[in-house]
C-alpha cells in the first residue's frame, strides 16, 4: 500500500500567486503534484461554496493564494477574502475539518520559492494528518 | 469614399515604467506604438523592485487599461506586457533618425539573442550544461548566471539569450537543445521603420561607484552596496530569496545597516550640483523594509544632509518610519568608510542633536546612488538633433517638461524630465502620450479601426459542443514531449468534446491556413486551442479562431506545456501527455458552461467638464478643445487664473504665471469649443463614464444649470496657507512669501534700503498638527524672493531658517546660487522653533543656531513666513458632489498614489494640479495634459467598447440589499433610486467578482467566471484519476 | 547673542573667495578630521559659520584653527568645494594680523605634550585594530623635559614664559 | 429614563386592557395601524394588521405562538413603505431579526413604532392548538411560565425558546413587560422618545416601575444560559464530524422550507434553486461514477453548510427552521452552534444594534493576521 497522497485544491489569484506559480515553474522549482491549481482573478472571488464543494468532493485540503495586503490588483479583494476564510474556517472546524486543512496564504508574484515552500509544507502536513474525513465519501454522504 | 489614411504610429524609446505607460495610453487612444528598449527586456528599474514607497507594495498591474482591458494582457506586468496596438522590441537600439516631425524614418538595430524565443520550449537544459559562470547583473553581481541565461526570472516566455561576451562557443547548449532554438552565429539585424512621432522614455544612467573617484573612500568592501543592489538583496527572487538580509562578504545576517545619502549627487566639486530627488524616500523605504524583514533588533541609520520628503504622503511616511519603525536619521555626511578586521564597517560621524562625535561599526552600508543625466541627454540630443540647455539637458519648452524645444512631434518623459518616482514617471508618461496625440491629430492619420464585434449567434446558444485543436510542431517536442495520439484519445473521451484536431504548427503560416480550414468546417460551437506559449501566440490564435468563424468569447487557449509540466521535472512522455489531458479537462468544463458573451458598447457624450479655472484647469480645457472636444470650464470665482495666475508674477525658473494665465484666458474665450461658467459650483453629478449629468449652482442665487458630459477633470488648485504664528497680522513687518513676491513685483514693497531680512520656512507645515505635508514650492519661493532682494540690494543680510531645504532635482542649482549670493541658510529643529518678539515696533527673531549651538537673535526689517499651500475648502463639497474621497489633509484622493495618480477610482473622473497635492507649475502642466489625455481617450469616439467579461445583475433574483454596491471597489455598481434596481457601469467594472461572492444567490455574477463554471472545474480537478498523470 | 553687532562683511577680510558661501553645513569636514578629536576639538564647519556670520570676537578668541594638522582631508572631500583648509590658513593669518602679541597656542601645546595636538588618543581603536600603542614623547617624561628645555631657548617661548607655566 | 404605565387587569381581562391601550393609540393618531397577534377564533392566533380601532379587541400579544416570523411580515410591510405609521408588536427574536434586515435594506423603520413584548417562549403550532383545547390562555401561560411550568402533558416550549437568552426585547420603542409584574398586572414601558410620545397619546397614566422585573429577567436568563450551554455541548458532540452531521441531516429532502421560514434568509430565490444547481444528467452520472453511487436528492449537506455561511452571522435563534421542517430535523441547534462561533469570531451579535456593521460588509488591513500567520 503506497503512501497516502493528499488531494489539494488551490485557488490562486491571477495576478500575484498564479505568477508565482509560473515563476516556480520557469525557475524549475518542483512542487508536489498534489496541488491542483485553479486560477481565479482574485482571492476575493473565491466563494465559500467553492471551498465547501472541494471538501465535499473529497479534497483533503484547500489552499487559497492571494496578493499581500496592499498588492491586490483590485485594491482590497484579498482583505475581503481573509474575512471569509475566517468565517468558513469557524464552521469547518466544528465538523471535523480543522484549520490545518484550509489555508490562506499571501504569495507575491516574485515569491516563487515561497509558493514551493507552502506547497511542500501543506502536502507534508496533510500526509501527516491523513485523508479528509470526507475522503471517498464525497457525494455519497451528501 | 475618402481614401484610407495611414494609422498614426509612435515610437516610444525606452520600456521603463514611463515608456510602458506612454505606450499603453497611446494604444488605448487607438494609435500604433513601437516600444523599444536597449536592455534585454522591458520593465526598466522597476523589474528589480518588489516594493515601492510610500505604500511598500507592488501593484504595477494597475497601470493596465481599465476600460479596454481585453485588448491588453491581463496578468502580472513582471511576466510581460501585451496590447494589440503595441509592438515590443527589447534588446533593440535606435541607430539613426531621419526626416522630421510627422514622418520620421528610424533605423533600429535588433540585437541577436542567439536563442529564438519562438522555438525555445524553455526546458532549460541548456543552462544546466553551460560551463560558463558570470556575475548576474540583474542581482548586481551578488549571484552568478550562465552565459546562456534568462535576464529576468519572472518573464514568460522565459526569453533566454546568450551573453556574447561570456560565451565560449563550446556548443554544449546547442547539443542539448531539442528544438534547434539556439544559433550561435545569429547576427544582429537592422530594421527601418516609419513613425509619426517619437517619445523618449529611456531612464538615465545611475551613479556607478566603481567608476567615480569620490566613491573610493566609501566602496571599501563587498558589504558596501548600492541602494539598487540592496533592493535585490531584499527581493524574494533576489540574492537571499526573500530571507533575512545578509552581508555579501560572509553571509552573516546584517543587524546594523547604514545608508549614506547623496552618493554622487549634490556635489559641486564633481560638477554634479543637483539632487537625485528620489533617494531620500528610497532609503527610508529600504530602512523600514529592512526592519520589517529582519525584525526589531535590526538597527537602521540614514546619514543625510536634507531629508527631501516633498511628495504626496512622503512626510507622513517619514514620520512613521522614525516614530513607529525606529529608523534613525542623522544629519551628517560621513567622510568615508573603514573596514575593520572582523569585516564590520567603521564610520565616524558628528551627531548635531547631541553635538558629539561617534564611531560606530555597521554590518552593511548602503550607498544611495543618484543619477548621471548628462551622457544620456547628450546621446539622445545628438541622435534626434535636439537642443541642449545650459545645464546640458534636452531643452524643453518654458512651460512644459515634456515638449522638446523647437521639435514638434518629439517628447520626453520619465527620468529624462529629472529623476522621478513612480507616480511622476506615470504622469509624465501619460502627458507625453497626450502631447503625441495632440500632435497626431494635426496630421492626416487615423486611429486603428475597431473591428465589428459579432453578436452571439443562435448556434453559440445551442448545447455546448467543443472542438479541441492541439498545435503540434514536431521538432519542438522532440524526445521529452507529448504523445499526440494518446492525447487526442484522452481528450476525445471527455464529455462535451465534439472533435479533436491535431494541427501542425498553427504559429506558422501553412499551419494557420490549415487550422482555419479545418475549424471552419466544424459543427462545434466552442473552441479550445492547445498551444505551447499562449502568452506569446494569444493574438495569432484568437485571429485563427475568428477567421474560422468563432466569437472570441467562445474560444479558450490552454498552455499545452507550461501547465502540464508545472511541478514536474523531466516528465516521461506518457506522464506529460496524461497530465496535459488531465489539466485540459478543467479548461473544457470552464468553456462548456461559459455563456455566450459579447462586448457591449457604451454611448459617449463627447463633452468634457473641467472644474477649476486655474492654470491646470485652463490647460486641460485648451488641450481637449484643441483636439475638437467641447469643454465646460467651471470656476467658482469671478475670474479665471486661480492662485498662480492671479498672484505670482515670476518663478525662479523664469516662468511668468500671471502673463501666461492672461494669455491662456484669451485663447479660452476665443475657443468655440470652450464654454466658461464663472461664479459656479458643481452641486451634484450623477451618471458614469460617457454619460454624466451635473447640476451647477450660480453663486448666491437659486439659478441652476444642467450640463451633460462624458468625462470630468477636477483641477481645483490651492492657495497660500494662513497662519497666526510669529505675530503675523499684528505687524506690517511680518508678511508671507506670497505677499513679498507680489509686493516686489508691483513695487508695493521697497527692499532697496532694507538691512536685515529673516525668512522662516515650514510655518505650520510638516508637523502632525497642522499641514502634515511638505508644500514643495516654498523653498524655491523663498530663494527666488531672497535673490530678488539681493539683486536690488546686495548689502541686505538675509537669513533663511529652514528644516530641510527641498531643492530637489535641478532646483539644487538655485539653492547653490542663493548661497553664493551670500544668503545665509540656518537649520532649525521642529522641537525648538524660532521665536519672535516685538521690540519697539520691530520683529526681533530669536533662534538656536544648530551649528554653533548658541542662541542668536536679529531684529528684522522684514520677517517673511513660508506658510505653505492649503487645498481649496470647496474640495469637501466636490467630494460629495462626485462621490469621491479626500485625504486627511483635504486634498483629492486619487485612485492609487503610485500607479493611477491622475485618475479617481470611478471611471471617467480625473484630477490635475494642486488639488492633488502642492506642486510646481511644470508639474501642474504635466498633470493637466495627462488628465486631458485620459479624458480624450474616451471622448474621442462616439462609443467605447466595454470588456465582454463583466459583472451583471440578474434582476429577477435581486432582492436589492445593495451589498454588491457597498463591496465594489470601483463604484461600478449603484442603486438606481428611480427604477429601484441595481445597475452596473460596465466601463468601470473590472470583473473582480467580489460582488458575485457577496451576493448570496448569484443575482450578481461575473459572466465567464460564474459558479457553474467554477464548480465544474472543481469537479474536474477532483476526478478519481487525480494522480493518473503521475502514475508509474 | 545679537547679530546686529556682528560684521556682515567680515568674510571679505578673512577669506574672500567665491567658495566659502557654498558651505551647507553637511559636516563632511568634521566626520573625518583628526584634529576634531583634539581638546578643544577643531570644528571646521563651525569656523565657516562664524566667518559667514561675521562673529569677529569669537573668531579672534578661537584657537582651534591652530590645531589643524594639514591632512587636507576636508579639502579633498568637501562636496561644495569650500576649500576648508585654505579657509583655516586664512583664519590663522587674519588672527595673527589682528594681534601681534598672539602666541599660537599650538606652541603651548607642543611645549605641554610634544605635539601640536593630542596624539595617541585613539588607543582603543588601535587596540581594536590590533595595532601597538604609539611610543609618543608625551608618555616619555625625561625626553619631554629635554625637549621643553630646548624650546625654552627660542625667543617666542622665553619671551612669554609665563604662558608656559615654567 | 424610561417611563412606565401600569396596566392592572381582572382575571381573563388582560387582553381587554391591552386592547384599550392600542385603541387609545389608534384613536389619538399615535399610529395609523397596529400589527399584532390577534385571536382569530378557529384560525388560531395570527399576526394581523389592524387599521380600525373597532377591530383591536381580539389583540393577544402574549399567546405562546408564532406561526411565521414577524420579521418577514415587517419586511413585507416596510421594504416598500406605505408612509403610514404602524405599531408592531413583536417578540424579542423577531425584533432582533428585524435589526439584521434593516442592515440588509429589507426593513425600513422610519414609520414603525416598535413594541417588544416580554417573551416566555412559544409552542409549535400544532401544540398551541392542544394548549388552547386544554383551556390555556395567555394569562395562564404567563403565570405558569414564570413559575417554570411550561410543559403541558406531551408537549412543551420549542427547543429554541428553552435556550433563548433574550426574553426581554431590545431595540424597541416600547415594551410590554410581563416578567416579574405579578399575575394581575402588566407594565407598558416607553423606552425611546418616540415611545414616550406614543404612550402619552395612548392616554395611559405613567407611574411606578415594575419592582421585581430586572431580577426576574436576570433569573430567567441565567437559567436559559445554562440550558443553552448544555445543549451546545451535547449537539457539538453529536456533530463533530461531517459524517455525523450528514447523518443528522439524513432526512433532508431539499424542500428548502427551513430557508423559507428563516427570517434572515432574505433572498428572493435561494441559490440552490437557481440555474447554478440545475445539474445535467451527465453531471449526476459523473458524480455517481466517482463513488459508484449517489444518494438523491444530492447537495443536501452542501445546501445546509452554504446556508450556514450565508446566515449564521445573522442568525437570531428563533427556531422557525426547526418548526418548518416536514421531516422533523432539528435544525435550530445546527445554526445556533455555528452562529455562536462565527459571530464570536468577529465579535458580532446578530440583532444587537442597527449601527453594528455586518462582518462580511467590511474589512481592515491590519486585522485577522492569524489567518495567514505571515509577516512580510
Amino acid at each position: 500500500m503506497s503512501e497516502f497522497e493528499p488531494k489539494i485544491v488551490a485557488f490562486f489569484c491571477n495576478w500575484c500567486t498564479f505568477t508565482a506559480a509560473d515563476l516556480a515553474g520557469t525557475s524549475r522549482l518542483s512542487y508536489p503534484p498534489n496541488i491542483k491549481i485553479i486560477r481565479v482573478m482574485c482571492s476575493g472571488m473565491v466563494d465559500p461554496k467553492y471551498v465547501l464543494k472541494a471538501f465535499l468532493n473529497g479534497a483533503d485540503g484547500v489552499l487559497i493564494g492571494g496578493c499581500w495586503p496592499g498588492d491586490c490588483h483590485y485594491i482590497n479583494g484579498n482583505l475581503k477574502a481573509r474575512r471569509r476564510v475566517a468565517l468558513v474556517t469557524e464552521l469547518l472546524k466544528q465538523y471535523g475539518i480543522g484549520e490545518e486543512r484550509f489555508w490562506l496564504r499571501w504569495i507575491a508574484a516574485s515569491e516563487g520559492n515561497m509558493l514551493k515552500e507552502v506547497a511542500d509544507e501543506m502536502t507534508a502536513k496533510l500526509k501527516q494528518l491523513g485523508p479528509s474525513p470526507l475522503q471517498n465519501k464525497g457525494q455519497m454522504v451528501v | 469614399m475618402a481614401e484610407k489614411k495611414p494609422t498614426g504610429t509612435v515610437l516610444v524609446a525606452g520600456a521603463g515604467i514611463s515608456g510602458i505607460k506612454a505606450a499603453i495610453e497611446l494604444a488605448e487612444a487607438g494609435y500604433k506604438v513601437l516600444l523599444t528598449d536597449a536592455s534585454t527586456q522591458i520593465g526598466g528599474i522597476l523589474a528589480k523592485l518588489d516594493y515601492q514607497f510610500p505604500t511598500d507594495h507592488c501593484g504595477m498591474c494597475r497601470i493596465l487599461p481599465m476600460v479596454g482591458r481585453e485588448y491588453a494582457s491581463q496578468y502580472c506586468m513582471r511576466k510581460s506586457l501585451f496590447h494589440e496596438n503595441i509592438e515590443i522590441m527589447p534588446f533593440t537600439e535606435i541607430t539613426s533618425v531621419q526626416g522630421d516631425a510627422g514622418n520620421y524614418k528610424v533605423e533600429l538595430l535588433k540585437k541577436a539573442r542567439l536563442v529564438d524565443p519562438a522555438i525555445c520550449n524553455e526546458m532549460g537544459e541548456c543552462m544546466d550544461v553551460c560551463p560558463v559562470e558570470v556575475a548576474d547583473e540583474f542581482n548586481h553581481g551578488l549571484t552568478q548566471r550562465k552565459a546562456i541565461y534568462q535576464a529576468i526570472p519572472h518573464n514568460t516566455p522565459k526569453l533566454l539569450l546568450i551573453d556574447k561576451q561570456a560565451c565560449t562557443r563550446c556548443g554544449e547548449c546547442v547539443k542539448v537543445c531539442t528544438t534547434n532554438a539556439i544559433n550561435l552565429d545569429a547576427q544582429d539585424e537592422t530594421q527601418s521603420r516609419e513613425v509619426h512621432s517619437i517619445i523618449l522614455a529611456s531612464g538615465v544612467k545611475l551613479y556607478n561607484t566603481t567608476e567615480f573617484e569620490d566613491a573610493k573612500s566609501y566602496a571599501v568592501s563587498p558589504d558596501v552596496v548600492t541602494s539598487l543592489a540592496f533592493e535585490r538583496m531584499m527581493s524574494s527572487s533576489g540574492t537571499y530569496k526573500g530571507d533575512v538580509i545578509r552581508r555579501p562578504s560572509d553571509g552573516k545576517p546584517a543587524k546594523n545597516i547604514a545608508w549614506i545619502q547623496c552618493m554622487g549627487s549634490r556635489n559641486r566639486r564633481q560638477k554634479r550640483d543637483y539632487c537625485s530627488s528620489i533617494c531620500c524616500m528610497f532609503a527610508l523605504k529600504e530602512a523600514v523594509l529592512a526592519k520589517e524583514k529582519g525584525g526589531p533588533d535590526v538597527d537602521t541609520t540614514i546619514f543625510y544632509m536634507d531629508m527631501r520628503t516633498f511628495g504626496k504622503g512622503f512626510q507622513q511616511y517619514r514620520d512613521k518610519a522614525v516614530d513607529e519603525h525606529g529608523v534613525k536619521l542623522i544629519r551628517c555626511r560621513v567622510q568615508g568608510v573603514m573596514r575593520n578586521p572582523d569585516g564590520s564597517l567603521q564610520m565616524r560621524y558628528f551627531d548635531p542633536d547631541t553635538n558629539e562625535f561617534f564611531e560606530k561599526a555597521y554590518d552593511l552600508v548602503v550607498m544611495s546612488t543618484g543619477q548621471i543625466p548628462f551622457e544620456t541627454h547628450k546621446k539622445w540630443a545628438d541622435l534626434m538633433n535636439a537642443p541642449l540647455d545650459s545645464r546640458g539637458l534636452i531643452a524643453t519648452e518654458l512651460y512644459s517638461e515634456i515638449k522638446v524645444s523647437g521639435k514638434p512631434g518629439l517628447f520626453i518623459c520619465g527620468s529624462l524630465t529629472g529623476l522621478t518616482d513612480v507616480s511622476e514617471a506615470i504622469s509624465t508618461g501619460i502627458a507625453a502620450a497626450g502631447e503625441a496625440t495632440n500632435f497626431l491629430t494635426t496630421l492626416s492619420v487615423d486611429t486603428v479601426l475597431e473591428e465589428e464585434i459579432p453578436e452571439p449567434t443562435a448556434h453559440e446558444r445551442e448545447l455546448p459542443q467543443i472542438a479541441v485543436a492541439v498545435c503540434k510542431c514536431g521538432e519542438k517536442v522532440g524526445a521529452n514531449g507529448i504523445d499526440y495520439e494518446l492525447l487526442s484519445k484522452e481528450i476525445q473521451g471527455i464529455g462535451g468534446v465534439g472533435e479533436v484536431h491535431i494541427v501542425e504548427s498553427i504559429c506558422k503560416e501553412n499551419g494557420e491556413a490549415a487550422a482555419i480550414d479545418i475549424l471552419g468546417k466544424t459543427k462545434c460551437n466552442r473552441l479550445l486551442i492547445g498551444a505551447c506559449q499562449p502568452l506569446m501566440y494569444r493574438q495569432k490564435l484568437k485571429n485563427v479562431a475568428r477567421k474560422a468563424g468563432f466569437n472570441s468569447s467562445m474560444v479558450e487557449i490552454f498552455d499545452l506545456f507550461g501547465i502540464a509540466r508545472r511541478g514536474m521535472i523531466e516528465p516521461s512522455v506518457k506522464d506529460w501527455t496524461l497530465r496535459a489531458a488531465k489539466e485540459v479537462q478543467a479548461d473544457i468544463q470552464k468553456l462548456k458552461y461559459k455563456p455566450a458573451l459579447h462586448v457591449s458598447t457604451l454611448p459617449i457624450n463627447q463633452t468634457a467638464l473641467v472644474v477649476g479655472g486655474g492654470i491646470g484647469g485652463m490647460q486641460a480645457a485648451l488641450s481637449l478643445a484643441g483636439r475638437g472636444v467641447p469643454v465646460h470650464l467651471v470656476e467658482k470665482d469671478a475670474h479665471l487664473g486661480g492662485y498662480l495666475g492671479n498672484h505670482v508674477e515670476a518663478t525662479v525658473e523664469g516662468m511668468k504665471p500671471v502673463a501666461m494665465a492672461s494669455d491662456m484666458k484669451l485663447k479660452i474665450y476665443e475657443n468655440k469649443n470652450i464654454t466658461v461658467h464663472l461664479n459656479c459650483e458643481v452641486e451634484k453629478t450623477i451618471g458614469s463614464l460617457g454619460s454624466f449629468e451635473s447640476k451647477l449652482r450660480l453663486k448666491d442665487s437659486d439659478e441652476r444649470t444642467y450640463l451633460h458630459h462624458g468625462a470630468v477633470i477636477l483641477a481645483t488648485g490651492g492657495h497660500e496657507g494662513a497662519t497666526t504664528e510669529y505675530g503675523y497680522g499684528t505687524s506690517d513687518f511680518v508678511i508671507t512669501q506670497g505677499q513679498l513676491k507680489k509686493g516686489i513685483a508691483n513695487g508695493d514693497i521697497d527692499v532697496s534700503g532694507i538691512e536685515n531680512v529673516v525668512m522662516i520656512q515650514c510655518v505650520g507645515s510638516r508637523q502632525k498638527e497642522g499641514r502634515h505635508y511638505c508644500s514643495r514650492i516654498c523653498c524655491m519661493w523663498a530663494i527666488s524672493n531672497a535673490l530678488k532682494i539681493k539683486g536690488k540690494n546686495p548689502e541686505t543680510r538675509i537669513i533663511i531658517l529652514y528644516r530641510d531645504v527641498m531643492a530637489y532635482g535641478f532646483n539644487e542649482q538655485y539653492y547653490t546660487k542663493a548661497r553664493s549670493a551670500g544668503i545665509i541658510f540656518m537649520n532649525y529643529d521642529l522641537a525648538d522653533k524660532p521665536r519672535m518678539e516685538m521690540i519697539d515696533g520691530k520683529p526681533v527673531v530669536k533662534f538656536m543656531d544648530t551649528v554653533l549651538n548658541t542662541e542668536l537673535e536679529l531684529p528684522a526689517d522684514l520677517l517673511v513666513l513660508s506658510t505653505g499651500v492649503d487645498p481649496e475648502e470647496t474640495n469637501r463639497d466636490l467630494a460629495n458632489a462626485f462621490g469621491i474621497s479626500l485625504t486627511d489633509d483635504g486634498f483629492l484622493a486619487e485612485a492609487d498614489s503610485k500607479w493611477r495618480p491622475i485618475e479617481f477610482q470611478k471611471a471617467g473622473l480625473y484630477l490635475a494640479g494642486t488639488g492633488h497635492s502642492p506642486m510646481p507649475l511644470k508639474n501642474v502642466m504635466t498633470q493637466a495634459e495627462a488628465a486631458a489625455h485620459k479624458a480624450y481617450t474616451y471622448l474621442s469616439g462616439r462609443e467605447v467598447h466595454t470588456a465582454s467579461v463583466t459583472s451583471v445583475v440578474k434582476d429577477a433574483l435581486c432582492i436589492r440589499c445593495q451589498r454588491c454596491v457597498n463591496i465594489c471597489p470601483y463604484g461600478a455598481r449603484s442603486y438606481n433610486e428611480v427604477d429601484k434596481c441595481i445597475t452596473v457601469d460596465a466601463a468601470a467594472c473590472q470583473a473582480c467578482g467580489m460582488c458575485a461572492v457577496e451576493c448570496q444567490n448569484n443575482a450578481a455574477e461575473v459572466t465567464g467566471w460564474n459558479d457553474k463554471q467554477l464548480m465544474a472545474v472543481i469537479d474536474a480537478k477532483l476526478m478519481n484519476d487525480f494522480f493518473s498523470s503521475t502514475a508509474e | 547673542m545679537d547679530l546686529t553687532g556682528s560684521i556682515k562683511d567680515l568674510w571679505k577680510d578673512i577669506y574672500n573667495t567665491g567658495d566659502l558661501h557654498h558651505c551647507f553645513n553637511c559636516s563632511t569636514c568634521l566626520s573625518g578630521c583628526p584634529a576634531s578629536q583634539g581638546d578643544p576639538p577643531l570644528l571646521v564647519r563651525n569656523l565657516a559659520r562664524k566667518v559667514i556670520l561675521g562673529l569677529e570676537e569669537q573668531l579672534l578668541d578661537d584657537d582651534t584653527p591652530w590645531a589643524c594638522v594639514s591632512c587636507s582631508k576636508c579639502e579633498e572631500m568637501c562636496p561644495m568645494d569650500v576649500k576648508p583648509f585654505e579657509m583655516i590658513l586664512a583664519i590663522r593669518q587674519w588672527q595673527s594680523a589682528n594681534d601681534e602679541t598672539r602666541v599660537p597656542p599650538s606652541i603651548v601645546e607642543i611645549y605641554k605634550r610634544g605635539y601640536t595636538q593630542a596624539v595617541g588618543v585613539n588607543a582603543e581603536l588601535r587596540d581594536k585594530l590590533g595595532l601597538p600603542q604609539l611610543k609618543t614623547i608625551t608618555n616619555n617624561p625625561e625626553q619631554l623635559e629635554l625637549f621643553r628645555a630646548m624650546l625654552m631657548k627660542t625667543p617666542v617661548v622665553s619671551a612669554n614664559d609665563y604662558m608656559f607655566g615654567g | 429614563m424610561a417611563k412606565f404605565a401600569k396596566l392592572s387587569f381582572k382575571k381573563d381581562e388582560l387582553n381587554k386592557e391591552l386592547s384599550g391601550f392600542f385603541k387609545g393609540m389608534l384613536k389619538n393618531g399615535a399610529v395609523d395601524a397596529v400589527l399584532a397577534p390577534m385571536a382569530l377564533g378557529k384560525q388560531g392566533v395570527r399576526l394581523t394588521l389592524v387599521t380600525s380601532a373597532d377591530n383591536i379587541e381580539k389583540v393577544d400579544p402574549f399567546a405562546p405562538i408564532a406561526a411565521v416570523s414577524g420579521a418577514k411580515i415587517a419586511s413585507s410591510l416596510t421594504s416598500r413603505p406605505s408612509g403610514r405609521k404602524v405599531a408592531m408588536v413583536l417578540r424579542p427574536c423577531e425584533i432582533r431579526a428585524v435589526v439584521e434586515l434593516v442592515k440588509l435594506k429589507q426593513v425600513n423603520l422610519d414609520d414603525v413604532l416598535m413594541i417588544g413584548m416580554d417573551c416566555l417562549g412559544r409552542y409549535e403550532n400544532t401544540d398551541f392548538t392542544k394548549f388552547q383545547e386544554q383551556g390555556g390562555t395567555s394569562e395562564s401561560f404567563l403565570e405558569n411560565a414564570q413559575a417554570g411550568k411550561t410543559a403541558m402533558g406531551d408537549f412543551d416550549l420549542i427547543g429554541a425558546c428553552k435556550i433563548c437568552e433574550f426574553p426581554a426585547a431590545e431595540n424597541a420603542d416600547m415594551r410590554l413587560c410581563a416578567i416579574g409584574s405579578g399575575s394581575d398586572s402588566v407594565f407598558i414601558e416607553a423606552v425611546t422618545p418616540k415611545g414616550e410620545e406614543a404612550l402619552e397619546k395612548s392616554g395611559l397614566k405613567t407611574g411606578e416601575s415594575p419592582a421585581g422585573r430586572d431580577d426576574a429577567v436576570k433569573k430567567l436568563v441565567a437559567g436559559r444560559n445554562e440550558a443553552r450551554d448544555k445543549k451546545f455541548t451535547e449537539y457539538r458532540a453529536e456533530t463533530n464530524t461531517f459524517e455525523a452531521l450528514s447523518d443528522k441531516l439524513a432526512a433532508c429532502i431539499n424542500c428548502y422550507n427551513c430557508r423559507v421560514a428563516c427570517p434572515v434568509c432574505y433572498c428572493k430565490e435561494c441559490v440552490f434553486i437557481t440555474d447554478t444547481f440545475r445539474h445535467t444528467g451527465e453531471q449526476f452520472m459523473m458524480w455517481a461514477d466517482k463513488d459508484g453511487m449517489l444518494k438523491m436528492p444530492n447537495d443536501t449537506l452542501f445546501y445546509h453548510l452554504t446556508r450556514i455561511t450565508h446566515m449564521s452571522l445573522f442568525c437570531v435563534g428563533c427556531g422557525q427552521c426547526t418548526s418548518a421542517c416536514p421531516n422533523d430535523i432539528d435544525l435550530m441547534p445546527l445554526f445556533r452552534t455555528s452562529a455562536d462561533k462565527t459571530q464570536a469570531r468577529f465579535n458580532y451579535q446578530a440583532g444587537r444594534s442597527v449601527d453594528e456593521e455586518q462582518p462580511m460588509a467590511g474589512f481592515k488591513s491590519d486585522e485577522l493576521v492569524e489567518v495567514t500567520g505571515q509577516v512580510k
